[in-house]
């Protein structure tokens, strides 16, 4: 199904953004707040995971059922797994659209990737800390 | 031991009595001495008009209020760009240049030490941040204190000595020079949006007038001997009839101090309007210039205006939004808690218009009809009259009633009436000139005993060279050398240091703050007062134990200690 | 050992009232701050030392050779990005401008991507502003617009706002009304005495009714706006222009949706339209806690507040093309020192790949997503935990961070100040 | 006289070229000037092949021809008061900045900022422009004041923001917000906008496609005909937000909200 993302900051995302190679911060930043109507639509259960697709790119999250994000748009906290479909296109302001980023959602079982290896499938080398 | 010799400087020195007699300046280690060794560098002034170096008294440069100019104006960064040369950082800016800009053009006009006009207490970090990157010249910060909390509730109790301690105590946390008191009152009704339209009004919920805010700190000020007076921006500024707010303020002034003035009224100009609308403002400077004529005690400067585009910012939020109304160019405000406002705006003081024509002559009638050139500095409020880089152009016309005559004929026709510039004939000398730009401001400040603005032994060495030779140039007729002759020194000398030469510096800066810190006695230090601390800790948004500003942001820092009389 | 009246490093609440407990060398309470704020202090883990990419794997090396293939690799580059610097302390960041200045590069600040949109807004109409203790001790009326305080800027309503008890408010929660204007049901918008709720990407044409209904011109205005029925719009109108003293926080839901710049620019004039009937002011809510400290230090060396290129000499500033996201995006630099941001993170994929193929510096003391794209990553100490330094809350308020425990850890302000010298030395030759 | 600039090859290509210096009144001098790659002053001969084909003595007779891949050359023509610019493919950012005479052709697209502050003269972009289209600069009040310029394709977001004077032709399409803070000159677009007129003071605006997201501040003043057209045109005045008196003249609208 077609939603537009918005993103900001949630508390678990700001309590371990200093310490991304986490896995509080991976369980924090890599989930996506859907409308329990919609995961319906979609024949998800909380927890399951989805595939969430940009213009030139795809990025696997985690569903959680929430009723503060509205039918059709989904609410993904920043971070390194929203901004893996996020375009880089600015309309010459300086910013890109964070909160406004028309994305596909369909349901998978591919796992959740770790921030290293996200960075690893962008030309990156990874440390292990 | 470093030491210099000026040979031949054709040397004004008022504070001194010296008028224009050629001499040898010595120098050693940054102070003027008697003589020095005669293996000294030598510098030859070739009969180059030699003056004190330039001082500052009312200039906004640094500080929170300052950078926010810059912040909203790109546009204006366009205008005065150059990029790093030798011990030059870039630059940008021409109404609101960067702080290197600043400091690289007052340099290289000569000026070695100048006055920020306005700082919030609560920001002074922020200012002496700036300080240090405005290096070329010794700074100085007005601190801000006409809406402060504690001084209303001091006045309303008529406790001048808690006024004092206050003070005290605020100066030495926050590293501040001297008493401002901007539109007293006025900003804090601004915290409402509204304004006081007199100084008899009662500030909303404080139950004080602005009257007794400025009596009650003109005697704070003199109990706690600060080396400056208390430094007033008027209520009513920038308002057609605003003339008799400002004789009436003058008119609470006593005689307090043998010394120096005991009220310092900024860019008097802005506060010397006739008529009751735009319509019928006329100039007053008459009756203004007679008032100060006749009081000793007052001390004012120009607050002259220039043609062309500039930046108004100041601690007067309401005025500044009265002007946004009128221009509907971009608005700024900035209001400080439990201390005081700022607004900013854009202005173009155009020829076209009638009320900036009376507005350019009324600051010049104030010089020109000041007896003593002392009672009446030089300055343009920078930059709300103009930037200072205008002040040769204002030396120009000061000096030659041919210049004068010469920009009048370009003028809006119908300005004449309503001022009397036209028939000023007075032409300052080179003396006067020397004392409305640096002797007068050191006398003002109380900054000659620090070594400032004169040359006798025991001074600092801070020296300006300009490539002007006072005998074959007629200032009368010849006001364009004049005018080039102070835009770009031949030298200036900063604490015995060649600073800049022909219009490039040439050194890295080492300027230094002037700060005061009165002693008060343990019982009237307000930091062990419960009542203080209390009220403190539940109104302000930072900690009492976080708001003084720490030393280390005063690498250079002067502290001139004074005892208080409490 | 407790100290007391300590700085949080986090967001730009820059709140300095938290008690910090160190027990040998290690903070192990903090009292009076958010969850955001003490876990950053308390949970602070960090790289042990500088390490460079070698080959595919990594190795540890020492501050004074990384500083040396700092300084060559920003040396060689053509056009470098300084981008980053707002959670370091303001003494660093002059430095960084100035070796910017220094290597002719471009350098940008994190405001790039948090209310970069708002300084341009500000640049085209200005800012009726106030520090947050004349919101506190006045406002009887709160706006937060596309903001989330209770998530993203947890001690806000308690210390300036809502909760907070002021001079002339001595009863906050009868004393203050409070409106959330959002996209979406946020957890602030539970306290709120009036949710306004707008489809996505409408703030604009919201604003734009709302100055005219304020200004008498509601006749022009449809029944409904952006999904918000006219009845509400006159509500609110009515509610602002009867406050005493109102008061507009605006977030990244203005800055981030379409129109940005202009969004922002709409809620100033808004405020602008309101303070005609009464004493109205706005502010965004600045995220990392000295990114105003960047704007201001940017600003009074080179006159503007981020996205500023020396590549001419001089300082030019287009942002929308000066700025780092564009940049990257289209390629336009050949190198990258990273300062105390994570980019990888925070910017999108195609900036990251770009950071991915250019020699990168990082100087950070945390292992972030920008580590594993990096070349070089030099940790420094962190402001407010063991370096002192000046930062500038949301609302300009200058504040010294205290260092409250000694770690050795060279702070930022010595290693950029030691790359400045050997990057001054590698232009002179 | 005829100045051809054909770009080489370069390692980083991706780096800008600033060659404000690529006016025609400069090649009377001949053709030793510089241009910066990145932050590296570079002769003109280092980046271009150069020929020139006959002499002139006025900057009017003279025709700069640029070729190769000249989409990352920024700041052509910038300044340029006479004589003729043509750009046989695509052209970098501020193409044309505060232009005051002469015509520049571009035949590809153009990127942003084209004729930003432009004064006079006449720009032709046969292919798209991108975003900041005949606009104006950062803080500066008074955007474009004469001249005109003329896109044969789309135009991207702010197209004509700060209009002040001339005229802008867009014959397809223009993204979000085209004309915001208009105070003057005449803008007419083809295809279709998105919220267009924001914040307008002063001017005209001709839309002869569709309105998306029509703000809700524009007052319904009457229809035109538009004879020569054959259209009629509904007339809106504002925007009333700003106390705007400009003319927002469309074809049809569509609000967003209905």
């Amino acid at each position: 199904m077609k939603v537009i993302m918005n993103t900001g900051r949630t508390i678990p995302q700001g309590e371990s953004v200093e310490r991304k190679h986490s896995p509080e911060y991976e369980s924090a930043a890599s989930v996506c707040f859907i409308h329990p109507v919609d995961m319906m639509v979609l024949g998800i259960e909380d927890g399951a995971h989805i595939r969430l697709s940009g213009p030139d790119s795809r990025v696997v999250l985690t569903a959680r059922a929430s009723e503060m994000v509205e039918q059709g748009s989904v609410f993904v906290p920043l971070g390194s797994y929203s901004n893996h479909v996020v375009s880089g296109e600015t309309h010459c302001t300086g910013m890109p659209d964070f909160k406004s980023t028309m994305v596909e959602i369909i349901p998978t079982e591919d796992p959740v990737l770790s921030v290293a290896e996200l960075m690893e499938s962008l030309g990156g080398v990874r440390y292990a800390h | 031991m470093t030491e210099l010799l000026i040979r031949n400087a054709c040397v004004f020195d008022p504070l001194n009595g010296i008028r224009g007699d050629v001499m040898d300046i010595a120098i050693r280690d940054g102070r003027i001495v008697e003589s020095v060794k005669n293996d000294a560098d030598v510098i030859d002034a070739s009969g180059f008009l030699t003056l004190p170096g330039g001082i500052d008294s009312h200039s906004h440069v640094c500080g929170t209020k300052v950078n926010f100019g810059r912040y909203m104006s790109p546009e204006d960064m366009r205008a005065g760009r150059t990029a790093r040369r030798g011990k030059m950082h870039v630059t940008s800016g021409y109404y609101v240049p960067t702080t290197y800009g600043n400091s690289y053009r007052y340099s290289t006009m000569g000026y070695t030490t100048v006055l920020e006009g306005a700082m919030a207490p609560l920001e002074a970090r922020h200012t002496h941040e700036e300080f240090n990157a405005t290096p070329h010249q010794d700074m100085l910060a007005n601190t801000l204190f006409d809406g402060n909390w504690s001084i209303m509730e001091a006045v309303h109790a008529h406790d001048v000595k808690r006024a004092a301690a206050i003070v005290a105590w605020t100066l030495s946390s926050v590293r501040g020079f001297a008493i401002k008191l901007t539109n007293p009152g006025g900003t804090e009704a601004w915290g409402w949006g509204e304004d006081l339209t007199g100084i008899r009004d009662p500030v909303p919920n404080f139950n004080v007038t602005p009257a007794e805010i400025i009596t009650t700190m003109i005697s704070a000020n003199e109990l706690l001997h600060l080396p400056h007076s208390v430094h007033l921006h008027c209520n009513n500024l920038g308002k057609p009839g605003n003339y008799a707010t400002t004789l009436e303020t003058f008119g609470l002034v006593p005689d307090l101090n043998k010394n120096r003035q005991t009220l310092y009224a900024t860019h008097v100009q802005f506060h010397a309007y006739g008529g009751s609308t735009w319509r019928d403002i006329c100039s007053k400077a008459d009756e203004i210039t007679k008032s100060v004529n006749a009081k000793p005690q007052i001390v004012m400067d120009m607050g002259q205006i220039m043609f062309g585009r500039t930046m108004t910012m100041t601690a007067d939020g309401p005025m500044e939004f009265n002007l946004y109304c009128l221009h509907h160019n971009k608005w700024s405000n900035h209001d400080v808690e439990l201390e005081t406002g700022s607004g900013i705006i854009p202005v173009l003081y155009s020829k076209k218009s009638l009320v900036n024509c009376v507005m350019w002559a009324i600051g010049l009638e104030l010089a020109l009809l000041t007896k003593n050139p002392y009672q009446c500095l030089l300055a343009t409020d920078n930059p709300n009259g103009a930037p200072f880089v205008k002040y040769p152009e204002i030396i120009g016309l000061l000096m030659s009633k041919r210049y004068r005559d010469e920009e009048c004929s370009t003028l809006n026709n119908g300005f004449e009436q309503r001022t009397s510039i036209s028939s000023l004939d007075r032409e300052m000398n080179w003396n006067e000139i020397a004392i409305i730009t640096r002797a007068g401001q050191a006398k003002a400040l109380g900054l000659a005993a620090q070594g400032k603005g004169h040359l006798a032994p025991g001074a600092e060495a801070d020296l300006a060279i300009y490539p002007i030779r006072c005998d074959d140039v007629d200032p009368a007729t010849e006001y364009r050398k004049v005018v080039e002759g102070f835009q770009k020194t031949r030298f200036t000398i900063k604490r015995g240091r060649v600073v800049a030469r022909d219009g490039d510096v040439i050194v890295e800066g080492a300027n230094a703050t002037f700060w005061v810190n009165p002693t008060v006695p343990d019982e009237h230090n307000v930091a062990n007062d419960p009542d203080f601390v209390k009220k403190f800790e539940e109104y302000y948004t930072v900690r009492m134990s976080n708001y003084p500003v720490q030393d280390v942001y005063l690498p250079r820092g002067r502290c001139i200690k004074t005892e208080a009389d409490i | 050992m407790l100290i007391k009246d300590v700085v949080c490093p986090f967001c730009g609440c820059l709140c300095d009232d938290l008690d910090v407990e160190v027990e040998n060398g290690r903070i192990i309470r903090v009292d009076n701050a958010c969850t955001l704020g003490s876990k950053t202090m308390v949970g602070d883990d960090r790289l042990k030392g500088p390490i460079r990419r070698d080959g595919k794997g990594w190795v540890e090396t020492t501050y004074d050779a990384a500083i040396e293939e700092a300084a060559q690799i920003l040396l060689d580059a053509d056009r470098p990005l300084l981008y980053g610097w707002s959670s370091t302390h303001g003494e660093a960041q002059s430095i960084g401008v100035h070796l910017a200045e220094l290597l002719g590069g471009v350098v940008d600040n994190t405001s790039t991507v948090c209310h970069g949109p708002s300084i341009l807004a500000i640049q085209e109409v200005g800012h009726p502003g106030c520090t947050l203790g004349q919101v506190k001790n006045r406002a009887d009326l709160i706006i937060y617009w596309g903001c989330n305080p209770i998530d993203a800027h947890p001690r806000h309503m308690s210390r300036y706002t809502t909760y907070a008890t002021g001079f002339f408010v001595r009863d906050a929660h009868r004393g203050r009304k409070v409106i959330v204007v959002d996209t979406r049901r946020n957890e602030t918008a539970d306290v709120a005495t009036e949710f306004v709720q707008i489809e996505p990407g409408g703030d604009y044409a919201v604003l734009s009714a709302l100055r005219a209904i304020v200004r008498g011109r509601g006749d022009v205005v449809p029944p409904s706006v952006s999904g918000v029925p006219k009845e509400q719009l006159v509500r609110i109108a009515e509610m602002c222009k009867n406050a005493k003293f109102g008061a507009i926080f605006f977030g990244l839901g203005l800055t981030m949706t379409a129109g940005k710049n202009k969004n922002v620019r709409n809620a100033i004039e808004l405020t602008d339209e309101l303070n005609r009937h009464t004493k109205f002011i706005i502010s965004p809510m600045r995220g990392h806690w000295n990114v105003y400290g960047t704007n201001e230090v940017f600003t009074w060396i080179t006159g503007y507040p981020y996205a500023v290129d020396f590549s001419r000499g001089i300082a030019f500033y287009n942002p929308g093309e000066t700025t780092a996201v564009d940049i990257l995006r289209r390629g336009e630099c050949d190198a990258c020192l990273v300062v105390a941001s994570d980019p990888a993170a925070h910017f999108p994929k195609a900036c990251v790949e770009h950071l991915a193929r250019i020699p990168v510096i990082q100087i950070d003391p945390h292992p972030n997503a920008t580590t594993h794209i990096c070349r070089l990553q030099i940790p420094g100490s962190v402001a407010g935990i063991d370096a002192a330094g000046t930062a500038y809350r949301m609302d300009g308020v200058p504040i010294r961070m205290k260092a409250v425990i000694e770690t050795g850890v060279p702070n930022d302000t010595e290693i950029l100040q030691k790359l400045y010298n050997r990057v001054r030395e590698g232009t002179r030759e | 006289m005829r100045v051809i600039l054909e770009a080489k090859a370069r390692k980083k290509p991706f780096l800008p070229i600033e060659a404000e210096s690529i006016i025609p009144r400069n090649f009377l001098k001949g053709t030793d000037i510089t241009v910066y790659e990145g932050n590296k002053e570079r002769r003109l001969e280092d980046l271009f092949w150069i020929l020139v084909e006959g002499t002139a003595v006025t900057p009017e007779k003279i025709e700069v021809v640029l070729k190769g891949d000249t989409s990352r050359v920024k700041r052509i023509g910038e300044y340029m008061d006479a004589g003729k610019i043509t750009i046989a493919g695509d052209v970098g950012m501020h193409c044309g900045n505060f232009m005051s005479g002469g015509d520049i052709e571009i035949l590809g697209n153009a990127d942003a900022w084209l004729g930003r502050e432009m004064r006079g003269g006449y720009i032709l972009c046969h292919g798209n422009a991108a975003h900041y289209c005949a606009s104006g600069y950062r803080g500066e009040k008074t955007g474009m004041r004469g001249g005109s310029i003329e896109v044969l394709g789309n135009a991207g977001d702010y197209c004509a923001e700060y209009l002040t004077g001339g005229e802008v032709h867009i014959h397809g399409s223009c993204g979000d917000m085209a004309g915001v803070e208009m105070k003057g000159g005449q803008f007419i677009i083809e295809g279709d906008a998105t919220r267009p007129c924001g914040n307008m003071k002063d001017g005209t605006c001709m839309i002869f496609g569709t309105v998306h997201q029509m703000l809700p501040t524009f007052e319904r003043t009457g229809i035109k005909e538009l004879p020569d057209r054959k259209v009629t045109m509904t007339v809106y005045k504002g925007d009333i937000a700003n106390r705007g008196k400009g003319v927002m003249m469309v074809k049809e609208t569509v609000r967003s909200d209905e």
